[in-house]
């Protein structure tokens, strides 16, 4: 045997910073971490100074200063002599709300498309087609603008709905389509929990005068507009609508103004909630029932009942009815309007995405090879189950990562409102805010951090949801 | 310094806004036109010589204010609202007022509304990013009444809505609603309400700090406004100042006495050629917005203060 | 190994095309009920795409296919009791990846048989013992090797209790050791009588199980036999030829 | 052979049988329309619905379009033309706007004489991506790629030729430093130094430099400034200048993010989220209203160059993890391969992975690069005359007040074409790319 | 077949460790000039590992491995002259589908010997022609057969004049015919003298060029021996049942 020579302990030299390995990336990291400091504190440093020259400071006092201007789109109360904070939490609602808005229609879109895509008529798969090339291969600013455009030029003013020949409302008049907006009929509870005004019967014109004043919920869908009066003055204060015991009032005579409230809206959530579990709880006796004698009940009809029953029920005791929109003054009064920025947003956003969904769901669904459905149609699956129980668990799986990317790219392209002047947070806080505050720094980094924090919620979600369906595989 | 960054570029940069008709909007030849364009051009001359060694820069409402804090433009031509917070807190100098202006509305006549104070529960159309939605606020919240307001980006866009019937009414400053309508297929069915719920003296602005600029910017503005009160106009200037005249004023405006260019840092033509590029105030007004131009604004409170307007420059002395 | 002379599966001037492609031409075969039957054929003559008629994965145009005496129409309800009584196994197992075996095995039982699922999972693992992978029931098809998920696969074709098995090239997407495997399932399964009708190139499985060989060409049954003769007397030229082949070799 | 039924046995064909024709019912029109159009009552019902919403578009669409006016010198003319023709409150379009402006759409602001150097830029670009794009181009094409964009560059802004050469110079300086002084220095050092000299090199030297150069011999064209460029031209120059200078930022985040040094990984995931996480118009209102808070005090850059930076930076983020994708596709066994031979990282990266991962990401790339390119409209709510601000800009004159559609129509369509083609041929180069890899 | 005094690799008590999962226990191996090794084992024993810690593809945490008189630590420039003192083949080739076979042959030698190209050119058509493809030298990886592709993986590592060659089964991905080529090929490197340490289940070739075979389960190594001491007299337990099961088939 030959010597093995025991390489002689040296001492830490200064090379090995450079040419070991154990200490080179310890030395190229240190490094970095230098330049990314030295990078970051030349930024930092030029911005006091630029900040110093301008006379201006780093501070977030502007937020709760009065706001000044009006936004006539608000989930929650605002006027304009709240906070610019105020304002940015109305636009942050906003966002949020066309967001959700916009990822659920364009999910139903995107199947919907990638589907027809898949269909084996030429003619529907063409259609698909060219709506997905067209949707995806033109600058989603340009259909946003387009949409904005064609819905203010060809839908009738609400003026045209007066006289004769005019335009007329849709479905039992309770549904009009104009330039400025859809309005829909809202939901309205004459024992609302939030408490009902009483009309003193001398007076029923006071009430119809101030129409958006009894409607001020603390929160609630309604809110998403109310009807012709969509921005109450300062003066003109809501009286609190709050307090259960507020209901007993409705008893004291006179004509009750069926009104809604945050509370209302809270109940029938929390009822379909229980609706919605409670179908599942007849879907899991049924699967059990399955497994005991092999014959599965059938549960749809039951199901579609265990979610209405319940809510037929509250509506009812709530005292629901319909507040129809009706031609007032200028507009529509009463009734929920869904504003032209809004719908034109979002129908572009959904649009748009949704011609992104549907490649990927068509993906999804060529992904799963022929060979899984003809095994299933040769096992006697029909081809209704083999979609819900072979295909459909296998596709999921491919289109959902992407899914949710795409939703991640819908809620930043969100931001594309200030298009349309709808007032989502960058046209409150990135926009008008900062333009008469002056605070480019603090609103942009606001902002910035708002987007980034939604995004990364986001994808945490679709973190977790791709490791919980990983293929098992060796 | 600004002037001296001007005169080594040899070009000045001019903010403007992304197109307003009237006040500035390019032509099918590239070139930029209008009545803030126009003082672009009359400061280019005084400063270089040359009225077409301007530069313009496209601002939005958003973005012109940092535009021009950032150096990016050395003046801000844009109609610009010379507020106090502007003034002092954004650190700006406004340099004068080329346009008396006021928030007004303007209503389809078949809406059969004769008062602003009558549109309780009306949509109105803005434009964001101005004085014009605060104002709005304001005048609405004093009279105790509702409306909902359609934020809108762009004067072009506004101006389309409005057309449909998206909303009721439109405001803007009274001069934009004029040029507005005067573009309308028929201007008549549309009306101007009376009432006028602000102020809004527009003019030209310049950073904080550099006075020597912004006393330059200042006396071409006067010069301009100056020479229709005394009668120059390019027509006549040639001959007025080859050689000096019996009216003082004129001789020192047009630096055929004394040496006020020197002190501006300048020669003593500037004045002239400043007025050459384009006119007198009046002329420009004329050509660009006047009532003979599709645009058809009426001088009002943009008339000399002899002719019982608001125009008034401080002498030349 | 006995052969009834119930008839299994009646096959009459069966014609099929892909486009203007002639596939299938004239095709006449009879399989009683315990039959063993192998086809072999050059690659494109058309082996997958008559079994594949058979149980109607694919539709053919002329002529009649009665399993069971059942005629195959485009009456859906034929369509399912057919694909009942028929299983099916392919050339890449076409196992469900997000299934467990058991599941994969007890799916089609619970979902079409309607048998309680208890029941059917005994079923399933008394076929996956059969086919020795009990212990594997629980994983997912992605942990096993081609030939376990093979013999998974015809478990699973098992479990429906079909009365005629078809296999398409069962054992050629394998490595060598794992056919033996899934032949030698293939070959107790035949012990046992089921019907089968086995699209392979085993020849040497050919020979001990099956008892008519089937030669294919261009869509066309072009000889038929009893293994021994098929081998060793050839009589149709292109049989001669594609022997020489396979057994070259 | 007992088992064995004797009537089934021992068939042999004597006569083989031709191709025969599918009966009549199954080929053909016949056939396909009946399959594709008419199979089943849903099927029907999907057809006659297509049908309506085809003739419901189209009958609006088309008289419209092709009743168009093409010679108008304002919309109050164009008007009138319409109702003489066919009558008042006809809706008609007045593609006039276009005959008049479409220079204006393309070119912003470009000097009508000097079009001829965006369009020979324009060439030459085709000419640059040629060999990136299709490998059937001989490869020495690459060397028209590395010097495109200092031509490109030149050619649109004109100016002094010797820019553009000095610029080059540090590439050149830094290339020499890595082969030259790579082995005496060890290949660390040598990085450092080919990043460090050429940076110092741009900052301190070149411009003098290049000023000396033009003093001596002046090689010059006009100048045009950034103010100028607008439209298309606006939108190709941001697009296609964010994707180039993204390319090798983005490069190198990826390498970042597969690191597993812990510093540089975070760092590099946290450039990558942030950026992404955050809606490009933020950015850009970033890059106009806050970059120079950032910068020294008196730098001063135009917007357009912001905007550049921005919509690099922006790019970089999507690059990486298009590039990171390809990395990770290679196998593992070609990291070892270049491992067990002796190459070092750099050398690894640039000889083996790179040019095998730059390939595969390439579909990615022209992706990013449709996506940018359709972003660049968002530039108009900074105050760029991109197609959509110019559209804007020519509603703004009294001329054109009034027109929409017509403009709109004509930049989706340019925009659509455009995208549409690229996006077909990374649709082409991924199905090839699958095929090789198979 | 000569093997002569001087220590090629020396292994002394190298442990390593997956995580926690212990890999690699206290091997000891000593590796003279001019021996070629062939290790043996049961599929997870550690071979791979063993063999990729020798020139540092994989980093040991205990012990010492010292090649050709350097020791392997993480001292960067051993590594780097260990790696080109060491050639290796893998399983899959692992060559570089972008280039051509010659450059793929010239790529090391040029950027890590820094050889003129003209040089490396030559020296890789001379091993090309050793491995008797030199008529591939302008194809691409992927036009070649698995067989020819990993002879190209064999020159390529003897393109930089390895003194020491390891192989990780550098036939197990090829098809049976294929085997043969590589093979031969490297019987013909073993008769000239090279020092090679490989993994395989390729008996046949243990027996006819390796001068000791290792045989290793569990990260330990089991026994070596002599091939014909090893093959006919296989003393652990362990190895009895490995060579029954390998040689069984
Ligand atoms: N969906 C199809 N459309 C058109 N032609 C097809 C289709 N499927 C198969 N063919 C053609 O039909 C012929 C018969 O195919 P089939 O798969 O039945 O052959 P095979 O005998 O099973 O061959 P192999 O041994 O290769 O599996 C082939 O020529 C094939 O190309
Ligand atoms: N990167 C890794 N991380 C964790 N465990 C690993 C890793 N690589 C290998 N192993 C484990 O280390 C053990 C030894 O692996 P190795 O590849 O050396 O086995 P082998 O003897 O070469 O087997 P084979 O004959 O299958 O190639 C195995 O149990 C394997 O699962
Ligand atoms: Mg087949
Ligand atoms: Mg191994």
């Amino acid at each position: 045997m030959a010597t093995i020579s025991d390489p002689p302990e040296r001492g830490f030299r200064l090379n090995q910073l450079i040419f070991d390995t154990r200490y080179r990336s310890m030395t190229i990291q240190v490094v970095a971490m230098i330049l990314i400091g030295l990078l970051l504190s030349w930024l930092i440093s030029n911005t006091i100074h630029n900040l110093e020259a301008l006379g201006k400071d780093f501070d977030f006092g502007f937020l709760s200063q009065p706001a000044g201007y009006d936004i006539n789109q608000q989930l929650i109360d605002y006027n304009n002599q709240m906070t610019h904070g105020r304002a940015a939490l109305v636009g942050i609602l906003n966002t949020l709300l066309v967001a959700v808005l916009g990822c659920a229609l364009a999910t139903v879109l995107g199947v919907v498309a990638g589907v027809l895509r898949l269909s084996n008529n030429w003619i529907v798969s063409r259609l698909a087609a060219v709506y997905v090339e067209g949707f995806r291969n033109v600058p989603l600013l340009l259909w946003i603008v387009l949409i904005f455009a064609l819905m203010t030029e060809s839908m009738p003013s609400p003026r045209d709905f007066r006289g004769e020949d005019g335009s007329s409302m849709l479905l039992g008049e309770s549904v009009a389509i104009t330039n400025r907006g859809v309005y829909i009929p809202n939901v309205v509870f004459s024992r609302s929990l939030g408490g009902n005004e009483v009309a003193a019967p001398e007076a029923p014109a006071a009430a119809a005068a101030t129409p958006g004043t009894n409607m001020a919920g603390t929160y609630g869908a309604s809110r998403i507009a109310t009807g012709g009066a969509g921005v109450q003055t300062g003066q003109a204060n809501a009286p609190d609508a709050s307090g259960g015991d507020a209901g007993g009032a409705a008893a004291a005579g006179g004509e009750v103004i069926p009104t809604s409230s945050g509370w209302d809206w809270l109940l029938i959530l929390a009822v379909v909630i229980a609706g919605v579990f409670g179908a599942k709880v007849l879907g899991k006796r049924a699967a059990h029932i399955q497994e005991a004698t092999g014959k599965r009940p059938m549960t749809l009809p039951l199901q579609i009942a265990a979610i209405l029953v319940p809510l037929i029920v509250v509506l009812v005791a709530l005292g629901a009815s319909l507040d129809k929109p009706e031609l007032g003054g200028f507009n529509f009064d009463g009734g929920v309007h869904l504003r032209n920025s809004l719908i034109a947003l979002w129908l572009a956003l959904s649009l748009y995405t949704g011609a992104f969904i549907a490649e990927i769901v068509r993906g999804g669904i060529l992904a799963i090879s022929k060979g899984q459905t003809e095994a299933a149609y040769a096992l006697g699956l029909r081809p209704g189950t083999t979609m819900n129980l072979v295909i459909l668990p296998q596709a999921l799986r491919v289109i959902i990562p992407p899914l949710i990317s795409q939703f991640l790219n819908l809620t930043k392209n969100s931001s594309l409102a200030i298009a349309v002047g709808y007032m989502d947070v960058r046209s409150t806080l990135g926009g008008i805010t900062i333009n008469q505050t002056g605070r480019e720094l603090e609103g942009m980094l606001l902002l910035g951090l708002f987007y980034l924090v939604l995004s990364l919620l986001i994808s945490g979600v679709m973190n977790v949801y791709n490791s919980s369906v990983k293929l098992k595989e060796r | 310094a600004t002037l001296d960054d001007v005169k080594a570029r040899g070009e000045l940069k001019c903010g403007v806004s992304t197109g307003l008709a009237g006040f500035s909007a390019p032509d099918a030849n590239n070139v930029w036109q209008g009545f803030d364009v126009a003082y672009c051009r009359a400061l280019a001359a005084a400063v270089l010589g040359d009225p077409n060694k301007v530069a313009f820069t496209q601002t939005t409402g958003q973005t012109r204010f940092t535009a021009l804090a950032s150096g990016e433009i050395d003046v801000l031509a844009r109609n610009t609202t010379w507020t106090f917070s502007r003034d002092v807190d954004l650190k700006f100098e406004f340099i004068g007022v080329n346009y008396y202006d006021g928030q007004g509305f303007i209503a389809p006549k078949s809406l059969g509304v004769a008062s602003a104070k009558e549109l309780d529960g009306a949509t109105v159309c803005i434009q964001t990013g101005t004085t014009t939605e605060l104002n709005l606020a304001d005048f609405f919240r004093a009279n105790n009444i509702s409306y909902e307001p359609v934020p809108i980006e762009t004067n072009a866009e506004a101006q389309q809505q409005y057309l449909a019937g998206a909303c009721d009414v439109y405001t803007t400053d009274a001069s934009g609603l004029a040029a507005t309508r005067a573009t309308f297929e028929n201007p008549a069915d549309h009306v101007i309400l009376p009432e006028i719920i602000s102020k809004e003296p527009l003019g030209p602005l310049v950073r904080h700090g550099d006075n020597e600029w912004g006393d330059i910017a200042r006396w071409t503005l006067n010069a301009l406004i100056a020479a229709e009160e005394y009668g120059v106009t390019s027509a006549n200037i040639a001959e007025l100042s080859s050689a000096p005249t019996n009216n003082p004023e004129i001789n020192r405006l047009l630096g055929t006495e004394g040496e006020l260019g020197a002190m501006l840092g300048l020669d003593n033509e500037w004045a002239k050629r400043a007025i050459m590029a384009g006119g007198n105030y009046g002329e420009i007004f004329e050509k660009n917005i006047g009532e003979a131009t599709p645009i058809g604004l009426s001088r009002g409170l943009n008339a000399q203060w002899t002719e019982g307007g608001l125009l008034y420059s401080p002498p030349f002395r | 190994m006995k052969v009834s002379d119930e008839v299994a599966i009646q096959i009459t001037k069966m014609n099929k095309w892909y486009g203007t492609f002639h596939v299938l031409r004239d095709i006449d075969l009879t399989v009683y009920r315990g039959e063993r039957i192998v086809i072999a054929g050059p690659s494109g003559s058309g082996k997958s795409t008559m079994i594949r008629c058979i149980n109607r994965l694919e539709e053919h145009q002329a002529g009649s296919i009665v399993v069971d005496g059942i005629e195959l129409s485009s009456d859906l309800k034929n369509i399912d009791k057919i694909r009942s009584e028929v299983g099916m196994c392919f050339q890449h197992f076409n196992l469900f990846p997000h299934l467990t075996i058991l599941e994969n095995c007890t799916l089609a039982p619970i979902w079409v048989r309607k048998i309680p699922k208890k029941q059917a999972e005994e079923t399933a693992m008394h076929f996956l013992e059969k086919v020795k992978i009990p212990e594997q029931a629980h994983k997912y098809p992605g942990q096993l090797s081609g030939g376990q998920q093979q013999r998974v696969a015809i478990a699973r074709s098992l479990c429906m209790k079909p009365r005629i098995m078809l296999f398409d090239e069962p054992t050629s997407a394998l490595d060598p050791e794992m056919i033996k495997e899934v032949l030698d399932t293939m070959v107790e399964l035949a012990e046992e009588g089921m019907t089968m009708l086995c699209v392979t190139h085993e020849m040497g499985f050919a020979r001990q199980v099956a008892n008519r060989v089937i030669f294919m060409d261009a869509g066309q049954i072009v000889e038929q036999n009893e293994p021994e003769e098929f081998f060793n007397n050839p009589r149709h030229e292109r049989t001669k030829l594609f022997l020489s082949q396979i057994l070259g070799h | 052979m007992s088992d064995t039924h004797a009537q089934t046995v021992a068939f042999v064909r004597d006569t083989m049988l031709d191709q025969k024709d599918p009966p009549l019912n199954q080929v053909g029109a016949v056939k396909w329309i009946r399959e594709n159009l008419f199979s089943g009552w849903l099927n029907i019902l999907l057809t006659l619905a297509s049908l309506w919403v085809v003739y419901a578009v189209l009958s609006h669409l088309l008289p419209w379009a092709l009743r168009g006016v093409w010679d108008a010198s304002n919309l109050t003319q164009c008007r009138e033309i319409i109702a003489e023709r066919y009558g008042a409150g006809t809706s008609a379009a007045c593609w006039a706007v276009l005959t008049e402006r479409w220079p204006q759409l393309i070119f912003g602001f470009y000097p009508k004489e000097l079009y001829w150097r965006p369009i020979l830029a324009f060439l030459i670009f085709l000419a640059a991506v040629a060999p990136v794009l299709f490998s059937a181009v001989p490869r020495k094409m690459l060397w028209v790629s590395a010097l495109a964009p200092f031509v490109l560059f030149w050619l649109i802004w004109g100016g002094s030729l010797w820019g553009p050469i000095a610029a080059i110079l540090g590439f050149v300086i830094g290339w020499a430093i890595l082969t030259f002084a790579a082995p005496k220095i060890g290949t660390l050092l040598a990085v450092i130094l080919a990043i460090v000299v050429p940076l110092f090199y741009w900052l301190v030297i070149c411009g003098p430099l290049s000023d000396a150069l033009a003093s001596v011999v002046p090689l010059s064209l006009r100048a045009v400034a950034t103010q100028k460029m607008g439209g298309f031209l606006l939108a190709t120059i941001i697009g296609v200048s964010g994707i180039v200078l993204s390319l090798p930022l983005g490069i190198l985040l990826a390498l970042g993010r597969q690191s597993d040094m812990f510093i540089i990984n975070k760092f590099s995931v946290a450039f990558i989220e942030i950026i992404r996480g955050v809606p490009l118009i933020v950015w850009l209102f970033t890059a106009s209203l806050l970059l120079n808070y950032f910068l020294p005090p008196g730098t001063n850059f135009d917007l357009m160059l912001r905007v550049i930076i921005m919509v690099t930076l922006f790019s970089a983020a999507y690059i990486a993890e298009v590039v990171r994708g390809g990395l990770a596709a290679l196998p593992k066994g070609q990291y070892e391969a270049a491992d067990a031979l002796g190459l070092d990282y750099w050398k690894s990266m640039r000889l083996v992975i790179l040019p095998q991962a730059l390939k595969i990401s390439i579909p990615g790339i022209v992706n990013t690069f449709i996506g940018l390119f359709k972003d660049t409209t968002l530039v108009v709510f900074i105050g760029l005359l991109d197609p959509i601000g110019l559209s804007s800009s020519i509603r703004a004159t009294t001329d054109w007040n009034g027109v929409y559609w017509e403009l709109f129509v004509f930049i989706g369509l340019c925009f659509f074409v455009f995208c549409f083609s690229m996006g077909r041929y990374s649709l082409f180069l991924e199905k090839k790319l699958r095929r090789e890899h198979r």
